[in-house]
């Protein structure tokens, strides 16, 4: 097992969230030390993090590095935290990220830094406990209280009808997410009834529950994490959020909040409710392979940089829930053979990482641009090669691991889901493999529009190529992303126990 | 005994040579841009021809190996690793020629160029990558190797990326490889489904499990299931081959510099699809309607596309043609279960169509970037080397006795006559003319560009103009900017001037009008000597091992009743005997008879070809517009996409979704709290009269139930 | 449950008694004092206060104690519930000295008042009759009527001070009509002793359910509950704000112990009757709460229109029938009078000198005038709107929690989506504190102390939930 | 002799009435204040009845705090009226409407 004692996951939770609120002490007077307290803290943030993977034990499925106190005794509810194979990842993801997002922010954010970089160190905090914690009320809690930050974030530092957006944001995933309140306190009743009250996630996972039972509380999930992925056609909220909202916060939103969707199917949706899963997962599919083309089409359209990759995002993430959702029809197809199961929630997973780094990167991108221009309309630009060579070089290669091109990662996620979707189904394969080209054409066309091309315009003429601190931000996703592309093996190490015991779960009714 | 740490050098030493270039450019320099990409290639070169000596002469086993595990999902391994046999060190060896050829070939044609070292870093790479798709022992990589020379292509063809037609070509060029792609990744999807390995050692000895498989595609129509993977692999041949009717993109990849062309666009990348159908050989076997399927689409893409390089001016778009159709040679010698002879003619097509390509870029450096034929002519004496070796490429490429495309093409045709399976009769007659169409397209370039009067002494504006609109057809489709000239003009020089200028690109075109062609550097003339010397001599040297000999043994494998070259290799009797043979078969008159109706028509007669295409305008504009792919592809495809991509946005999203769902209840919500405030009227009695009303309703409902 | 019977009971009723005297000595010496020696008063009031809150802990029962012959009881939850009244009349006061002192109203009628309809709360919270309830009842009821009409320059308060008075005659009206049914059907007015007869006469007996629609009514009036509800909106918007911030928060405690009392422990047998009036009586109230605060400007009114969407959420946890149920309600009673109160604050802390600061215009920019106080108010709206880590969540959850335990899953559901319409409003107002620009230049004048209690009230609602178990477990403890 | 019946009856009636006339009133304030005693009176009514029917003093007991209470209620009532009129110079109920929504 794991040789780390002290509580690592709570420092990991509460660093950031300590660094937040010490900035808001500090003030915008004194945002020089601060941007550095931000930059420390999360850096010293995704330290630890790693310590995380290298001490990882990858033999087991069990959770590990576990924490856990009374929190609620009247409702049995605990400050427990812990990681497997699904949260440890994201949770060192999500302290990759931050430290970029505080880097790109270093210079462009002058309105009223200090609480910008509070939200963001806040919302880190939240985020990792998100994925850490075991106890479905602390998750519950965790989940929202996610919002608030974004929400500010999107309200005070972002575009024009920031207002519509952000709104629209908190009340579209607000609205999804009570249900599962609902059908949480139902599960901890349950319990009660089972004679141990408790609201740990394991013990949902081990509930006995009947059809019906398993079909609202399924359908209470859905919403909530279909709203988060978010899946058509509840994706609606996404193209308004990214567009208004600050680079930062794009980066965030895409690169970590749409995978609490994807790790909330996992962790709760397919092993709490598995038979309502195996009645329903025909919807899920449908909706997925939608999203995969549909968006498609529509990202195909997109005059605004970021709506463009927003859309691209949303069809990437279709990806993610195909992935997750195979087994039963693999089951049913190969008569009960749930041998490309694994290889789905692989994928899913894998999706998930890489997406993660991709489209943050691409967000960067525009972001880099609209520093300079502070314009996101693709029209407005036009052979940026010509000025930013730099600049074009990293954004041929992310649009090109947006596309899934082999040897970055934005290809292992799609390539993996594809070849288990075939196994199911022949056309979930085609419609799935349709991404390759439209997921190129739109990524390309739109670095057709943008990059290549003789200069457009006197903007274009005057821009002037990344600096150092754009190049490192977007360097090291670069890196990221060749790796993972080159070499996932190690993620999927890390992930394989609790794959596989996911899919032993999932297949064992609960009737 | 072969060593990973040599091919791991064969491939790696490109690979550092193009990083080194690409990112350090500015660093080392163009010499040493040029001078550490030549180096890796060389060092790849020396490296494979020592690989297939070791092979050949040596006995060496064949390597089959793995460097390292790419990851392990399921229980599937996917690995990187290497399979070398007869087959991968022929392709590294041929490969690797022919870049270091270009690489050399390059310092000369692009030395204006203000991207030297990208373009260098461009070609190394992708040396690199054609080197990891043949070598691959597994699917994963091969599929790495295909995309990793799609993408070069990409950022070649749009090399001179101001240049609209370009990065609209080097899109196109994408997106249709991206549809081949598409399908390939099915075939990989079923391939891994059906055998749960992606290994070739491994799907090979299980290819059973797949025949045995049916797979019911649409409801009711069972499908076998070995059928259906072949056609999808066999799709991705077709995107990265430039088979009908993917082939658009490949006569627009010409809007790259020609040694790409050369390169990635004749010799090396396009041939990939042929290597992979052949490497698949044991697969494709068990399928008989699937080497149909490759059979028709190679024999369609061989005449057809032949035929419009009867009409096209601007001579790398010949060449261009001409590749298209020897492409459909190969196919259609796979589908006959030929893969001897479409490897055969793979690596004799290899090095002649690269000298071809050459030798036209080395003309169009003479004639200072004019790609018009109509404006050449008599070059001969002006550049005596590089007519030389054009000519020689030009026999080999319509199978002049003795010459290697000679003994390709031949050996082809006669497997073809041979075979039997549906559509090979088709296919017979379809080679079989496109022996007249090539020597008579291929000729009429050699005529046009180094015979007859010197045309390019007088400017004449209307033959500019026509030039322009048959010319333009390559571009109509790009939507943009019919004046292709313009760009060839401006940006072949490296002004990064924006093409929509066409004031600029016409003082351009102007001040350089009448020329005066010169020979190219040596730089570009050896190229081309050390090509010429392999299309003449390596068909007659290879043919008895390649075609009739053990050379493929264990690699190819082929059933006993589709064996058509086992069948011609009875009466083998060495190459003389083969040419003798060859006489006594009607194909190659046809051949003569192509080289006589040129001569006649542009050295005799040059008057007669505008009658005639008068007389038949139709099909002459039929060609001229090819077949109108492209127009209905864009129609099709390119605008019906958008189109439903922005019905799909204004009306399923903003309007339905966020409109009516969305907004549209928060607004119901609004609308609903005006009402409902209305409620509270101010009045006393109305407030009453509701705790009133509530009362009586909660009295009714308990009593008078 | 046994309890303990004691005919003499004085030291059960310890406080009220204090509460009593000390009124009476405060009005006396009010009478002697000039207008610049009120703080006197004010003073007094606050040690009255404390006094009260020691003698109630002194005397702290740890059981249910029934005296003066069953007309009171003394129970620990009842000692809970004073104790929080206490402090929230308390906490109130010390908000409104400087509204009072600014606008005039800094009489000792004022503080009087307070005491009296604090008199009446605990009246009603250690009712062990029905007639005990109703002097309790109009005990609190007639000294609101006279606070809402406290500031006598003002038409609006006068007006809606009249629309009260009628509004809750009527409502007490309908309550005695209720209670007479009741006395005469079950032949006894005292509670427990009700209990058993409407046991042995039957849940089902039309007059008992007659007699409950009357008294329904009277609860969901004094709750402002729909269709009950419509002096809500008008006497909160009319009445001065501290006279609304008292109303808002102890009566809200008082009606809930009106619920405890008489249906719970009173008719607990016609539960199934009660249930269902007060379904429908909770679910209109969520949905006209709710839908109408949307469409207000007036901060004052659109928290009146959350009470009553609020005043729903607690009906739920008494609808429920069960202990969780009337333990969850408590819990939501307690936490929204410590978030009602806040919010009030917020409007006297930005008042000033002709200037109500009740507009939601008036809360633009404030997190560039005052990022803490912004905060604070964020804090206190999320934990309104029942959004976590804020406490307002865990009394959401608890009640929630209760419905659902009784297989009222639906109505769970309605209630949380109907929540989900009110999260707008509240973020409209976090909206115009945090993006919107400032209109005006004015700066929070308001004192320390108001500054240092509102300040304190934001992070209780913030600590509480975070450890939501100091509350939760104190209400677990008195509602076994 | 009056059975029970009868005085419940009287009692809804008053009862009634005096809502009716709480509601159908449009003008006088005053109207209001009497017909909340004629309500309370009507619960009086109630209360005596069935103490007298149950034999029981409570009853009794509760009217007589009902009265007091309606005393100091008409007390305040009329107080809240003076305000009111002091400030609207009118006691129309219909003029009662300056805060609606």
């Amino acid at each position: 097992m794991s040789t780390i004692t002290w509580p690592i996951l709570s420092v990991l939770m509460w660093l950031p969230i300590a660094g937040g609120v010490a900035m808001i002490l500090l003030g915008d007077k004194g945002i020089a030390a601060g941007r550095w307290i931000a930059l420390i803290t999360t850096a010293v943030t995704f330290g630890i993090s790693t310590l995380l993977w290298t001490n990882f034990d990858t033999t087991t499925a069990a959770m590990q590095f576990v924490e856990e106190r009374t929190w609620i005794p009247l409702f049995n509810s605990y400050y427990a935290l812990g990681v497997d194979g699904f949260a440890m990842p994201l949770i060192v993801l999500t302290a990759f990220i931050t430290p970029l997002v505080v880097i790109a922010g270093w210079s462009v954010i002058d309105k009223r830094p200090a609480q910008y970089y509070a939200a963001f160190l806040i919302l880190e905090g939240l985020m990792i406990g998100v994925f850490a914690s075991l106890d479905a009320l602390l998750f519950y809690v965790l989940w929202e209280a996610m919002l608030i930050p974004m929400f500010i974030i999107i309200g005070i530092w972002g575009g024009p009808r920031r207002v519509y957006a952000t709104i629209k944001f908190f009340l579209y995933t607000f609205l999804g997410s009570v249900l599962m309140l609902v059908s949480l306190i139902y599960m901890y009743l349950q319990t009660c009834d089972a004679g141990q009250c408790s609201y740990a996630i394991a013990d949902f996972q081990r509930l006995p529950l009947g059809l019906n039972e398993q079909l609202f509380i399924f359908v209470a999930f859905l919403a909530a994490f279909a709203v988060k992925v978010p899946m058509w056609p509840v994706h609606t909220w996404l193209p308004d959020a990214h567009v208004e909202a600050p680079t930062g916060g794009s980066v965030i939103l895409a690169a970590i909040m749409l995978k609490m969707g994807g790790y909330g199917f996992l962790r709760f949706s397919l092993p709490i409710t598995p038979d309502a899963s195996d009645t329903l997962d025909w919807l899920v599919i449908s909706l997925s392979l939608i999203g995969v083309v549909y968006i498609g089409f529509v990202a195909l359209v997109q005059q605004d940089m970021k709506k463009l990759i927003a859309y691209s995002s949303i069809a990437h993430m279709g990806f993610v829930t195909l992935g997750s959702f195979l087994t039963f029809e693999l089951m049913r197809v190969n008569s009960g053979d749930t041998t490309g199961a694994a290889m789905g929630i692989d994928g899913a997973m894998v999706q998930m990482i890489s997406h993660g780094l991709i489209s943050g990167a691409m967000f960067f991108c525009v972001g880099v641009l609209y520093d300079r221009v502070h314009s996101r309309e693709i029209s407005s630009y036009g052979g940026v090669v010509n000025t930013m060579p730099i600049f074009a070089a990293f954004m041929v290669l992310f649009g090109m691991a947006n596309s899934g091109l082999p040897a970055t990662s934005g290809f292992v996620g799609e390539f993996l889901v594809i070849l288990a979707s075939f196994r199911a189904d022949f056309w979930y394969a085609f419609l799935a493999g349709l991404t390759l080209i439209l997921g190129a054409a739109y990524t390309l066309w739109l670095v057709k529009r943008v990059v290549f091309g003789p200069v457009a315009n006197h903007h274009v003429a005057e821009l002037t190529d990344v600096n150092g601190r754009e190049f490192l931000v977007l360097g090291v996703l670069a890196l990221a992303v060749l790796g993972l592309g080159l070499w996932p093996a190690p993620l999927l190490d890390v992930m394989r126990p609790t794959v596989e015991n996911l899919v032993q779960q999932i297949t064992v009714s609960k009737l | 005994m072969i060593s990973q740490s040599v091919l791991l050098t064969i491939v790696l030493a490109p690979l550092l040579a193009a990083i080194l270039a690409g990112l350090a450019g500015k660093v080392i320099g163009r010499a040493g841009a040029h001078t550490v990409t030549i180096a890796g290639v060389a060092i790849a070169f020396g490296l494979s021809a020592y690989v297939l000596k070791l092979l050949l002469v040596d006995g060496a086993p064949i390597v089959n190996q793995t460097v390292y595990t790419w990851l392990v999902s399921d229980g599937i391994r996917m690995e990187v690793g290497f399979l070398v046999d007869n087959l991968s060190a022929m392709m590294m060896t041929v490969v690797t020629f022919v870049s270091l050829c270009v690489h050399v070939y390059t310092i000369g044609y692009m030395k204006e160029d203000p991207g030297y070292q990208r373009f260098f870093a461009y070609i190394s790479l992708f040396t690199f990558s054609m080197l990891m798709l043949v070598m691959s022992n597994n699917f994963m990589q091969l599929f790495f190797g295909w995309e990793a020379v799609g993408v070069v292509s990409y950022l070649l063809i749009g090399f001179w990326y101001t240049r609209p037609s370009a990065i609209f070509a080097n899109l196109k060029a994408f997106l249709v490889n991206r549809v081949g792609d598409f399908g390939f990744v099915l075939g990989i999807a079923g391939v891994a489904y059906y055998t749960g390995s992606l290994d070739y050692a491994t799907v090979f000895d299980a290819r059973d499990a797949i025949v045995a498989n049916t797979m019911e595609i649409f409801p009711g129509v069972e499908w076998q299931a070995i059928t259906v993977v072949c056609i999808c692999l066999f799709v991705g041949a077709m995107g990265k081959s430039a088979q009908v009717p993917l082939h658009v993109w490949l006569p627009d990849s010409m809007e790259g510099p020609t040694p790409i062309s050369a390169l990635i666009h004749a010799a090396t990348m396009v041939t990939a699809g042929i290597f992979m159908v052949a490497r698949m050989s044991p697969l494709f076997e068990l399928s008989e309607v699937a080497l149909s399927t490759v059979l028709v689409i190679g024999a369609t893409t061989a005449f057809f596309m032949g035929l419009l390089g009867l009409v096209n001016n601007d001579i790398k778009r010949v060449v261009a043609y001409s590749t298209l159709s020897q492409l459909g040679y190969m196919t259609v010698a796979l589908g006959v279960s030929a893969y001897a002879g479409a490897l055969f003619h793979l690596m004799t097509h290899a090095f002649f169509k690269a000298l071809l390509f050459l030798a036209a870029g080395s003309v169009i450096i003479g004639m200072h970037h004019e790609q018009d034929m109509r404006k050449m002519g008599g070059l001969k004496k002006y550049m005596p080397i590089t007519y030389w070796t054009s000519a020689i490429g030009t026999l080999a490429l319509i199978g002049f006795p003795g010459t290697s495309g000679f003994f390709s093409k031949d050996a082809l045709i006669e497997a073809v006559h041979a075979s039997h399976i549906p559509g090979a009769t088709y296919a017979y007659w379809c080679v079989f003319l496109g022996v007249f169409i090539t020597a008579f397209y291929s000729f009429r370039l050699v005529f046009m560009t180094f015979h007859g009067p010197e045309r390019f002494r007088e400017v004449s504006h209307e033959s500019h103009g026509e030039s322009n609109s048959t010319h333009l057809t390559s571009d109509a489709d790009a939507g943009h900017e019919p004046d292709t000239h313009a760009d060839h003009g401006a940006a072949a020089h490296g002004h990064h001037a924006p093409a929509g200028a066409h004031a600029v690109a016409h003082d351009d075109h102007g001040h350089h009008g009448p020329v005066e062609p010169h020979e190219s550097p040596w730089v570009v003339t050896l190229p081309l000597i050390l090509l010429a010397i392999p299309s003449l001599f390596i068909g007659a040297v290879t043919i008895g091992p390649m075609l009739f000999g053990d050379f493929f043994n264990g690699v190819l494998f082929v059933n006993e009743e589709h064996n058509v070259l086992g069948h011609i290799g009875e009466e083998w009797h060495g190459p003389l005997g083969f040419i003798l043979h060859a006489f006594q078969q009607p194909a190659i008159y046809l051949a003569f008879a192509g080289w006589a109706a040129a001569w006649f028509l542009y050295i005799k007669r040059p008057d007669l070809p505008a009658v005639i295409a008068g007389k038949f305008s139709a099909l002459y504009h039929l060609f001229a517009k090819k077949f109108y792919f492209d127009e209905i592809y864009q129609a099709v495809f390119a605008r019906g996409s958008v189109g439903l991509g922005t019905a799909l946005w204004r009306v399923g999203d903003v309007a339905l979704i966020d409109g009516a769902a969305v907004n549209g209840s928060a607004r119901a919500v609004g609308w609903l709290s005006g009402v409902m405030r209305r409620l509270q009227s101010g009045y006393l009695y109305h407030y009453a009269f509701a705790m009133i009303i509530g009362l009586s309703v909660l009295l009714a409902w308990y009593v008078l139930r | 449950m046994e309890a303990v019977v004691t005919n003499f009971g004085m030291q059960a009723a310890a406080a009220e008694i204090f509460l009593l005297t000390a009124i009476c000595v405060i009005l006396l010496v009010d009478v002697f004092l000039d207008d610049s020696k009120r703080w006197v008063t004010y003073g007094l009031t606050m040690l009255t206060l404390a006094g009260c809150a020691f003698v109630t802990v002194n005397y702290a029962v740890d059981g249910r104690v029934i005296a003066f012959d069953g007309m009171f009881i003394a129970d620990p939850m009842g000692d809970v519930l004073k104790l929080f009244t206490y402090g929230t009349v308390a906490v109130s006061l010390l908000y409104s000295r400087e509204y009072l002192q600014r606008n005039g109203l800094f009489r000792g009628e004022f503080f009087i008042l307070a005491l009296v309809a604090m008199l009446g709360v605990m009246v009603m919270v250690s009712a062990g009759s029905l007639l005990t309830v109703y002097l309790g009842v109009e005990l609190l009821s007639l000294s609101l009527y006279a606070m809402v009409a406290f500031d006598r320059d003002s038409g609006v308060a006068a007006e809606s001070a009249m629309k009260y008075f009628v509004l809750g005659a009527i409502a007490s009206g309908a309550l005695l009509y209720g209670f007479s049914i009741l006395y005469g059907v079950a032949g006894t007015l005292q509670l427990d002793e009700l209990a058993v007869a409407v046991r042995e006469v039957g849940a089902g007996n039309l007059g008992l359910i007659f007699g409950l629609a009357f008294v329904i009514v009277g609860i969901a009036f004094k709750f402002g509950a729909v269709p009950f509800h419509m002096w809500v909106p008008d006497v909160y918007h009319g009445a001065p704000t501290p006279v609304t911030m008292f109303i808002g928060s102890a009566p809200k405690i008082a009606s809930f112990i009106l619920a405890i009392r008489v249906l719970a422990e009173g008719l607990d047998a016609m539960v199934a009757s009660w249930q269902n009036m007060l379904i429908a009586i909770s679910i209109a109230s969520m949905i006209i709460g709710n839908v109408v605060a949307i469409a207000q400007t007036n901060l004052k009114r659109m928290l009146a229109y959350s009470t009553i969407s609020h005043v729903g959420f607690i009906l739920l946890g008494i609808l429920a029938g069960t202990n969780d149920g009337y333990r969850a309600s408590m819990f939501y009673t307690l936490t929204y009078v410590i978030m009602a109160v806040g919010s009030f604050g917020m409007i006297l802390l930005l008042s000033r000198k002709g200037f109500e600061g009740d507009q939601l215009e008036d809360f633009k920019g404030l997190a560039r005038k005052s990022p803490w106080f912004a905060a604070v108010m964020m804090m206190l709206m999320f934990s309104t709107a029942g959004v976590p880590p804020f406490v307002g969540f865990w009394a959401k959850i608890a009640v929630l929690g209760a419905v659902v335990n009784v297989g009222l899953s639906w109505l769970a559901a309605v209630a949380v989506l109907l929540s989900v319409v009110g999260a707008f409003y509240y973020l409209r107002v976090i909206k115009l504190m945090y993006f919107d620009e400032p209109t005006d230049t004015y700066n929070i004048e308001a004192g320390g102390t108001l500054r240092a209690v509102l300040s304190a009230n934001g992070v209780a609602v913030l600590a509480l939930g975070i450890f939501p178990s100091v509350l939760l477990d104190l209400c677990a403890r008195v509602l076994p | 002799m009056i059975s029970l019946n009868f005085v419940l009856m009287l009692a809804g009636i008053l009862f009634a009435l005096s809502v009716a006339g709480i509601f159908l009133n449009r003008k006088n304030v005053i109207l209001l204040l009497m017909c909340i005693e004629l309500m309370l009176l009507a619960v009086n009514f109630n209360f005596i009845a069935f103490a007298r029917q149950l034999g029981d003093l409570g009853g009794q007991v509760f009217v007589f705090f009902i009265l007091t209470v309606a005393a100091a209620e008409s007390a305040i009532g009329l107080a809240i009226l003076v305000v009111l009129f002091r400030e609207r110079k009118s006691i129309n109920v219909e003029q009662l409407d300056t805060m609606k929504g």
